[in-house]
């Protein structure tokens, strides 16, 4: 059977090193495996490896799987593993960061490894999900023991090529054409899939992808648009599967500067303001008529679909633009202010629209948002350069699958790697502490209640304003019997097709 | 005024003015044209709504189909978007920002490119091949990559807040900055068949100043073709204005042009509201339909080797 | 040939190549239609020249335009006959016309730059005319088109088939041009201002030429010229046009020396001499209305010396004024005042 | 001959010489090698002009007559040798020039009045301005409400009597007149000529008068000057000229002017055509055309020599 | 001959070093790269690491420089997007977007010639007019908007054509054709009617308004007085030298093609230079974008030069020294 699959993505490489990047590794994860990987519920489940244990706080052991091959039938060893970790680790990669906890990887034997962390670290299994393993014999024969290094005309062997151990192999492939995956017959795994091929075609322009799949000339697309999901539910032999992503919505605000540009003052320092900002926007109009239903609107920066996830805090302030206008005026700003604001344009469902009816709201209780929109590439060059005020931004917590992810890319005040995603934006000491706890702590329960704390305190705090939660809406043929996990990644091994 | 009376009658009289009455298609094409660009200009008087007023817009209304279709309403005639703008109203205001950038932009090239086709023309030599290598350089940039170009530099160069208010300006300027090469070239050969007539010689005897020379005397003798081809340009530039808004490059969704209406409706044409794309994009094929017939009928009445 | 019968016929004048009678020319306007050509009547003999004259915009070319059937639209023939050999053409269809056109009628135009496609060696546009005439292979084609260019002076032909018009002297193409007007052997050449463009010393070339195609082929030549010296040398009759009218028609002789028409007469006194010097020329006042704008009566009156008002009502028509005829009343039992 | 050596020149040119780059562009020479290729369109040429008389400049197309022109009035720079200009006092003389064409020498966006005022001195008021631009053109036969009216509302005869009235507005004593009748229709060509002897015995103008036309040019000029190929080849006055031509070339040209008065005569036709300026024949360049040529014709240039009937030619067949 | 390739080598240089100093001058306004290389959750220290091994962190005038010294020997990078060398991007793309280039200028040649020659010689019949008015709406309609359209009408409802890419292609060499195979074929009907539509309009417009003057023109006047057939004097006098013009315009047009083609390309999927301008833009991919710059330059140059060498071969009055 084959699926032909489009996205507006292209995989950036077939080198599961030389991208960190949600889109490419969700894909060729269908190529490579890690030590681990996640379930059908986002559970993490032994992959390459069999089993692990922790000799101490900071050395692992981890059992290999025997009698795996990879596709060219060379045999897994735990070689490979300290080769992938090695290389993978290396200086320039971008995967040297998150193997950075790691101080070494020692061989005990063909199918046993011993790992040293540099320090106590809670995720390393989560972590160790995206990092694939390679098969050191093959990389060497191609001459790509480093990760593609971009300023020199050297390598680039694995442009079109690749050797893993999934469930696909990589048939052939013309970037930004269509790149094309066959089943691997010999995978260790059980095999659940009925899929023999997977024809893979980027298709960035969004009306044309789902033309093309309304024509019937693909099978399944990933994110169809709000706007065309009833068309294609509507569609005889289409469907749509629907499920909450775990990217939450939020808009992000200086709340340090001492003033704003064009003001003489920083409004959004005061919690007020920041507070009548939240009340002043409608979130389920949104939902309603931007949206489509499509979302979930969220008080909380975690998807339910996360582990630690605290109900009871998920409670939104409600939409009310009296409360809004009252707020306003007890912190100073009856006549409301100019507000200058910032949001990509594409880089999540809706940006544009969202921002666009966000300043409509402002404007009922005062505010004069004055709106710039922006190509992600520049978006995403300026935000954490600490250049705009108020700003939309999107938050996952990929691709750890773990709040410690969130606290501390965006909760974290702005300190060297921390806080990243949080320029200029919400500080408080407590979070600040608790952050690089809620890191090492390897009992579940003293996590849930650090984060819980984390959690509350930046929602009564109002340091983002939370809009909501995406849905992934995926569409396809009603032949295809997809999974739809709340990371996004297609894991094609779940799949079948009639 | 009775000057004005007289011209006015010489006018009506004249070959120009017959041909007119005498062609129904422009007639016609001249009507839509002025009623277009009087509803642009009038957008805030006779729209019933305010799409660019955010305070006015309710979400609630958004994507209401048009007023004789099930689930319309007749405060909105032609329907709303996504926003729950009155998409009459945003047609009226969007006509009115693309005939502005397009009226500013081929002003903006025309001035350009009829001052530097004058000085090439008439002063001929280095300068001359100056200004026209100048021009195949900037003909080697496609349009877009202009567009691209200075939208990149005026992001950086603008402060952060003043960026979305600039993007008209840039927009013109992208789009004029392209099209100058074709207004210097027609100018600059009209200026060399013009400089070598006597007259200028006879200026240039009676000691009249070289300034003076191009603009009172050569200027108004090359305008005839240069104001046919801003005719014409008009309708490509209002429609580039839409290509760039396509590429994300035109106006901002604040202040949308024809083109912005159509790119966010282009994403909509599937999915059943075809109200929100097909009405602005009616418009503005009939908007440059109507200005390329008008010039059209222009170049031919005015080209004086067809007589 | 002297005088001519004025009178309608039913037939063509016997022996004559070009018969035009009372031949008329409109342009319809918006309303109503201009007349730019009326009531012209001439004949050319076999191996006769008939000069042209008459003002800037008088119908010359028109006229000549007409008669080869390639009137610019929307001006047309609406009245009177051309017999070409006898035979009436201007009533035929538009490609019986054609078949006149280079085979029975040639044409030469006043520019040589302009008249030859500068894409195309004169060779191929001489053998496609001759081609276009007589049917025959590219070779007999090509020798024709060869002794088309001795004839017509071109020294080194065989070269000179293979180059473009732009690597001839303006003079050369006058000639090559004529060479193509010959190319169908017509019986008519129509000339229009064949010298306009070229300096003296070769306009004395061209006019040698003319006269030679005359005397040894016998072709009739209608020569239109604005220069009265260039008629003087060429023309064996004269026809002076003003305002759409023929105004005088006669043997050159008769024309310059003794002019009947006051407008002739005016003409011929404004013309300096290179042989004496005068003090003051002779000249007439004002100049010729523009189309449309014509006086009733005899367009000329407005200008004319002895004008009464006769010429002011009445149009005058072409009659026999001794040696000549004229088309004015002092010559028509003197009631012009 | 005493009154010239008595009488000052208003106009005096001295081996006038002017040259142009024809050469292909710089780049373009550097790359093929193609050295700079030069038109020498006018070369060594020398006469004066009295006051109040006429002198004719005759010769073929291309000759250099109008860059003769076009260098006295200063359009163009000279090459070579000088170009004076001026009273007995040293007073500036003001010239002004009359074109060939009709229809270019007159802006078509003006309004004549407004041709006709732009010579005139700025310190002129508006109704002084309007009477004086009614009186020019009541002087060259044209109404004063005509100055309203626009070029293409004239015929060729009446445009080119405006650009003389927009001479006269300027109070030029000196028209340089090129080809001013050479567009017209005989009958008119008569009315301007006319009108400019009348002006030149009224006011006093000196003409330098360019024409192709040799009877024009004996109905009008006192002295004439004979150019080949941006040489002055003849000059003298004008009947002696007319009647008793030295130079073989001014004989073939007034041999070949078709005469009304004496048809059917037997014309040579010049032999050969005109040679290309851009690389002139050598020594006198006359000589490939010139039924009386000599050795030493191909190597020597002529210079121009008195002959004992009053004329100055450049010829080696001809006895000075 | 070689004089004037000569200049337009010189001028080829030229007008590359320009373009693509420009451009230099422009990249540091785009956006970084690295962030799309890493990831957002790429380290401080990465991120610098990744600048200097790119030489980001130098300034604009060293880094055109060391552009240029690469380039001299051929070596224009690796694209950051494709992690390829841009020399192999650029030429994998180029025949793609060649190919639909060459179709609609075909189209655009072989419908609007005849067009333009027709509503010339009859210009009041009721064909010309309502052919002059469908140009008129060629040239007034949005390029995306018909290809919005035609996807519509063929791809969705009809399903008889692919809304994307260029269907199956066969390797010739580096080159790949999608034009011996009826997918390829296929897939390329869309994409060329939508960028033909305007081409077509204009060529029309074009040889329309040369064959108005060149039919009053006198050689034509005395072609048809020489009693060549109706044939002769239109389609080989009159037409050849109305098409001296169309010749320049269409140059330049293909090349601008290239620039035309982003939308046709993007709203198609057609994995040409278009796109790939389009993603490097998007991606701040700047060795692609000098690159590509360079190469636009260097395409309007050698085009001209065609276009120069064709009108040397029409013309004869140009071949004279
Ligand atoms: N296509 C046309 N439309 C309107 N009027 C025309 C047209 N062609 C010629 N005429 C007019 O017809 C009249 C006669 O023109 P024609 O060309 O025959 O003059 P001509 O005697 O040959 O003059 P010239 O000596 O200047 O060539 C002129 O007044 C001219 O303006
Ligand atoms: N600006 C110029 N650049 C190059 N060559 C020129 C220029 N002006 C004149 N010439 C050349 O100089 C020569 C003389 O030209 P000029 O116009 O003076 O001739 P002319 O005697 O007035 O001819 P005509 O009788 O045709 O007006 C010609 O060969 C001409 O090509
Ligand atoms: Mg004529
Ligand atoms: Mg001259």
């Amino acid at each position: 059977k084959t699926l032909r699959f489009a996205e507006s993505q292209e995989i950036s490489s077939m080198d599961p090193h030389a991208a960190r990047e949600d889109f490419t590794l969700s894909l060729i994860g269908n190529v490579y495996e890690g030590l681990v990987r996640w379930n059908k519920e986002l559970k993490i489940e032994p992959a390459l490896a069999e089993s692990w244990e922790t000799l101490s706080d900071t050395k692992w052991r981890f059992h290999l799987r025997k009698g795996v091959e990879f596709h060219n039938g060379n045999p897994f060893t735990a070689d490979d593993v300290i080769f992938s970790f090695e290389r993978a680790g290396s200086p320039g990669s971008p995967f040297a960061g998150l193997l950075e906890p790691i101080a070494e990887v020692v061989k005990v034997d063909d199918h046993t490894i011993d790992m040293t962390l540099k320090r106590k670290y809670a995720l390393l299994l989560n972590d160790f999900a995206g990092w694939y393993i390679l098969d050191k014999e093959f990389q060497e024969s191609i001459g790509a023991q480093k990760p593609l290094d971009l300023s020199t005309n050297t390598g680039g062997a694995m442009i079109t090529q690749g050797i893993g151990t999934g469930p696909f192999k990589v048939a052939s492939r013309e970037p930004d054409v269509k790149t094309v995956f066959v089943a691997n017959d010999k995978w260790w795994d059980k095999r659940e899939h009925n899929i023999d091929e997977i024809v893979y075609t980027p298709i960035a322009n969004n009306a044309t992808r789902v033309a093309a799949l309304l024509s019937g000339e693909v099978d399944f697309i990933r994110n169809a648009p709000p706007q065309d999901v009833a068309r294609i539910e509507a569609t005889s032999g289409m469907q749509i599967m629907r499920a909450p992503h775990l990217r939450n919505i939020f808009y992000g605000m200086d709340q340090q500067s001492k003033t704003l540009p064009g003001l003489d003052s920083n409004p959004l320092a005061d919690v007020r303001v920041r507070k009548a900002i939240y009340q002043a926007i409608d979130i389920e109009g949104i939902k309603r008529s931007i949206m489509r239903d499509n979302s979930r609107p969220s008080a909380i920066m975690m998807a339910p679909q996360l582990p630690f996830y605290d109900a009871s805090l998920d409670v939104r302030f409600p939409y009310d633009v009296e409360a809004s206008k009252a707020l306003l005026k007890e912190a100073g700003y009856a006549d409301g202010f100019t507000l200058p604001m910032d949001c990509p344009a594409g880089s999540f469902i809706n940006d544009e629209q969202i921002c666009q009816a966000t300043v409509g709201m402002l404007a009922k209780v005062g505010i004069k948002a004055q709106l710039t929109m922006h190509p992600p590439v520049q978006f995403d060059t300026e935000l954490p350069a600490g250049k705009y005020s108020f700003y939309m931004l999107g938050w996952a917590g990929l691709p750890t699958l773990d709040a410690y992810n969130i606290i501390s890319a965006t909760f974290h005040t702005p300190t060297g790697d921390l806080g990243a995603w949080n320029p200029k934006g919400y500080s408080n000491a407590r979070v600040d502490e608790l952050t690089p706890q809620i890191g090492t702590e390897y009992d579940a329960e003293k996590r849930q209640e650090m984060i819980s704390e984390v959690m509350k305190l930046h929602r009564d705090e109002v340091g983002k304003i939370m809009l909501h939660q995406q849905f992934l809406t995926w569409g396809m043929s009603d032949k295809v019997h997809a999974i739809v996990p709340a990371d996004e990644y297609t894991r094609f091994w779940y799949y079948t097709m009639d | 005024m009775s000057q004005l009376v007289l011209r006015l009658k010489a006018f009506g009289n004249s070959e120009l003015a017959w041909r007119f009455r005498n062609s129904p298609p422009v007639i016609f094409a001249a009507v839509v044209l002025i009623v277009l660009v009087f509803c642009a200009a009038a957008a805030n008087l006779i729209a019933p709504h305010n799409p660019f007023d955010p305070a006015t817009l309710n979400i609630m209304d958004a994507r209401l189909p048009p007023a004789w279709i099930d689930g319309g309403s007749s405060t909105y005639l032609l329907g709303t978007d996504e926003q729950g703008r009155d998409i009459l109203s945003t047609i009226f205001y969007g006509m009115r920002v693309s005939i502005l950038v397009g009226i500013a932009a081929v002003a903006f090239s025309m001035t350009i490119g009829v001052a530097l086709g004058l000085i090439a023309g008439y002063l001929g030599g280095w300068v001359d091949t100056v200004i026209m290598r100048l021009g195949d350089i900037q003909l080697s940039f496609p349009t877009i990559m202009i567009a691209f170009f200075i939208d990149g530099v005026a992001k950086i160069v603008m402060p952060i807040g003043m960026r979305e208010e600039m993007r008209f300006y840039v927009v013109i300027l992208a789009i004029g900055v392209a099209d100058w090469v074709q207004f210097a070239r027609t100018v600059r050969a009209a200026t060399m068949i013009e400089r070598r007539k006597d007259y200028v010689a006879a200026a240039r005897i009676s000691e009249v100043s070289g300034v003076r020379i191009l603009l009172a005397h050569i200027l108004p003798n090359t305008i005839g073709p240069v104001l046919v081809l801003a005719t014409l340009g008009l309708g490509v530039a209002i429609l580039t204005e839409a290509i760039l808004s396509f590429l994300g490059l035109g106006m901002p969704p604040s202040q949308p042009s024809l083109g912005t209406l159509i790119r966010a409706g282009n994403d909509l044409l599937l999915s059943g509201e075809w109200w929100i794309s097909l009405f602005p994009g009616a418009a503005l094929v009939l908007l440059v339909l109507a200005v390329n017939i008008v010039g059209d009928w222009l170049r031919d009445v005015l080209n004086p080797r067809l007589r | 040939m002297t005088g001519l019968a004025l009178e309608p016929r039913p037939t063509a004048l016997s022996g004559a190549v070009l018969d035009v009678h009372n031949l008329r020319i409109e342009f319809p306007l918006r309303q109503h239609s201009l007349v730019a050509v009326d009531d012209v009547s001439f004949s050319i003999g076999q191996g006769e020249i008939l000069g042209v004259v008459g003002e800037s915009g008088a119908g010359k070319s028109l006229t000549g335009s007409a008669l080869i059937g390639l009137l610019q639209p929307p001006g047309r023939i609406s009245g009177g006959t051309v017999h070409l050999s006898g035979q009436r053409i201007d009533d035929l269809p538009q490609a019986e016309q054609r078949k006149l056109r280079g085979r029975h009628i040639g044409a030469i135009f006043q520019d040589p730059l302009t008249s030859l496609d500068p894409l195309f060696t004169v060779g191929r546009q001489l053998t496609e005319t001759i081609r276009a005439h007589h049917p025959g292979n590219a070779e007999t084609a090509r020798a024709r088109a060869l002794q088309l260019l001795r004839e017509v002076g071109i020294a080194d032909p065989e070269n000179r088939f293979s180059q473009y018009p732009h690597q001839f002297s303006g003079g050369m193409r006058q000639r090559i041009v004529i060479a193509l007007a010959l190319a169908g052997e017509p019986e008519l050449i129509i000339a229009d201002e064949p010298t306009t463009a070229l300096d003296v010393s070769v306009q004395a070339q061209i006019i040698g030429l003319l006269k030679r195609l005359a005397a040894t082929r016998g072709t009739a030549i209608m020569l239109v010229t604005h220069d009265m010296g260039v008629i003087a040398e060429t023309a064996d009759r004269v026809a002076v046009m003003y305002a759409g009218r023929v105004v005088e028609i006669g043997p050159v002789d008769e024309v310059i020396h003794r002019p009947r028409h006051p407008y002739t007469a005016g003409l011929m006194a404004s013309i300096p001499s290179l042989n004496r010097k005068a003090d003051r020329l002779a000249q007439i006042d004002g100049s010729m209305p523009r189309l449309g704008s014509w006086p009733a009566g005899c367009a000329f009156n407005p200008r004319c010396p002895k004008a009464g008002d006769r010429c002011r009502s009445e149009l005058p028509r072409l009659a026999d004024a001794g040696g000549t005829s004229a088309a004015c009343f002092i010559h028509q039992g003197g009631t012009a005042i | 001959m005493n009154a010239i050596v008595t009488e000052l020149p208003l106009l005096k040119v001295a081996n006038l010489g002017r040259t142009f780059d024809v050469s292909a562009p710089f780049l373009q020479r550097l790359v093929t090698r193609v050295p700079r290729r030069t038109v020498k369109a006018v070369d060594d040429v020398s006469f004066t002009i009295r006051p109040g008389t006429t002198f004719s400049l005759v010769g073929e197309s291309g000759c250099g007559k109008s860059t003769v022109a076009r260098l006295i009035a200063g359009l163009e720079k000279p090459t070579n040798g000088s170009v004076e200009i001026c009273k007995p006092g040293g007073e500036r003389v003001r010239l002004q020039m009359v074109f060939q064409d009709p229809v270019g020498s007159l802006n078509p966006r003006w309004r004549i009045g407004q041709s006709i005022a732009e010579p005139m001195a700025q310190k002129l008021g508006r109704a002084e301005r309007r009477k004086r631009i009614g009186e020019l053109l009541v002087t060259v036969g044209l109404a004063p409400s005509d100055a309203d009216k626009y070029p293409h509302e004239f015929s060729g005869g009446q445009r080119q009597r405006i650009s003389i009235a927009r001479a006269l507005a300027a109070e030029a004593e000196l028209l340089l007149l090129d080809e001013p009748t050479s567009a017209l229709d005989v009958s008119v060509q008569a009315q301007v000529l006319n009108l400019l002897k009348d002006l030149q015995q009224k006011l006093g103008l000196t003409y330098l008068f360019i024409s192709h036309n040799l009877s024009v040019v004996r109905f009008l000029t006192d002295r004439i000057g004979v150019m080949y190929l941006g040489r002055l080849v003849e000059e003298g006055p004008g009947e002696v000229i007319l009647e008793n031509p030295q130079h073989p070339y001014t004989r073939l040209l007034l041999e070949t002017v078709p005469d009304l008065e004496a048809p059917k005569r037997d014309r040579a036709p010049l032999g050969g055509d005109i040679p290309s300026p851009l690389n002139p024949p050598s020594g006198c360049t006359f000589h490939p055309r010139c039924p009386l040529a000599m050795d030493i014709c191909k190597k020597e240039r002529p210079e121009l020599k008195r002959t004992a009937i009053g004329a100055n030619v450049a010829c080696h067949a001809v006895q000075g | 001959m070689i004089s004037l390739l000569a200049t337009r080598l010189t001028s080829v240089i030229l007008v590359m070093l320009v373009v693509s100093a420009l451009s230099f001058s422009i990249f540091n306004f785009l956006g970084d790269p690295v962030n799309n290389i890493l990831g957002v959750n790429a380290t401080l220290a990465q991120r610098d690491e990744l600048r200097v091994a790119l030489g980001l962190d130098q300034s604009t005038f060293v880094q055109f420089w060391r552009f240029v010294e690469r380039a001299v020997v051929g070596d224009f990078g690796v694209s950051y997007r494709n992690r390829q060398p841009v020399v192999d991007l650029i030429l994998a793309r180029l025949p793609a977007t060649l190919e639909l280039v060459f179709c609609a200028t075909v189209i655009a040649l072989a419908v609007g010639i005849p067009m333009g020659v027709y509503t010339a010689l009859k210009p009041r019949g009721l064909v010309s007019r309502s052919l002059q008015f469908g140009s008129l709406l060629g040239i007034s309609m949005p390029q995306f908007l018909i290809g919005m359209l035609l996807i519509l009408v063929f791809s969705v409802e009809l399903r008889w054509l692919s809304a994307f890419g260029r269907g199956e292609v066969v390797k010739l060499g580096w080159w790949t054709t999608g034009m011996l195979t009826t997918s390829g074929l296929k897939a390329l009907i869309m994409p060329t009617i939508t960028l033909a539509v305007f081409q077509v309009s204009m060529i029309m417009r074009l040889v329309r308004g040369e064959m108005l003057e060149v039919v009053r023109t006198d050689f034509v006047k005395f072609a048809r007085a020489r009693g060549l057939s109706d044939r002769a004097v239109y389609l080989t006098h009159a037409l050849r030298n109305s098409l001296l013009p169309v010749i320049t315009i269409t140059g330049l047009q293909i090349g601008s093609l290239i620039a035309f083609a982003i939308v046709v390309e993007a709203v198609f999927q057609w994995p040409g230079m278009g796109m790939l301008i389009l993603q490097a833009i998007e991606f701040a991919d700047f060795p692609v974008m000098a690159a590509y710059l360079a190469f636009v330059g260097f395409s309007f140059v050698t085009i001209n030069l065609i276009v120069d060498l064709i009108y040397l071969a029409v013309d004869p009055r140009l071949r004279a020294k």
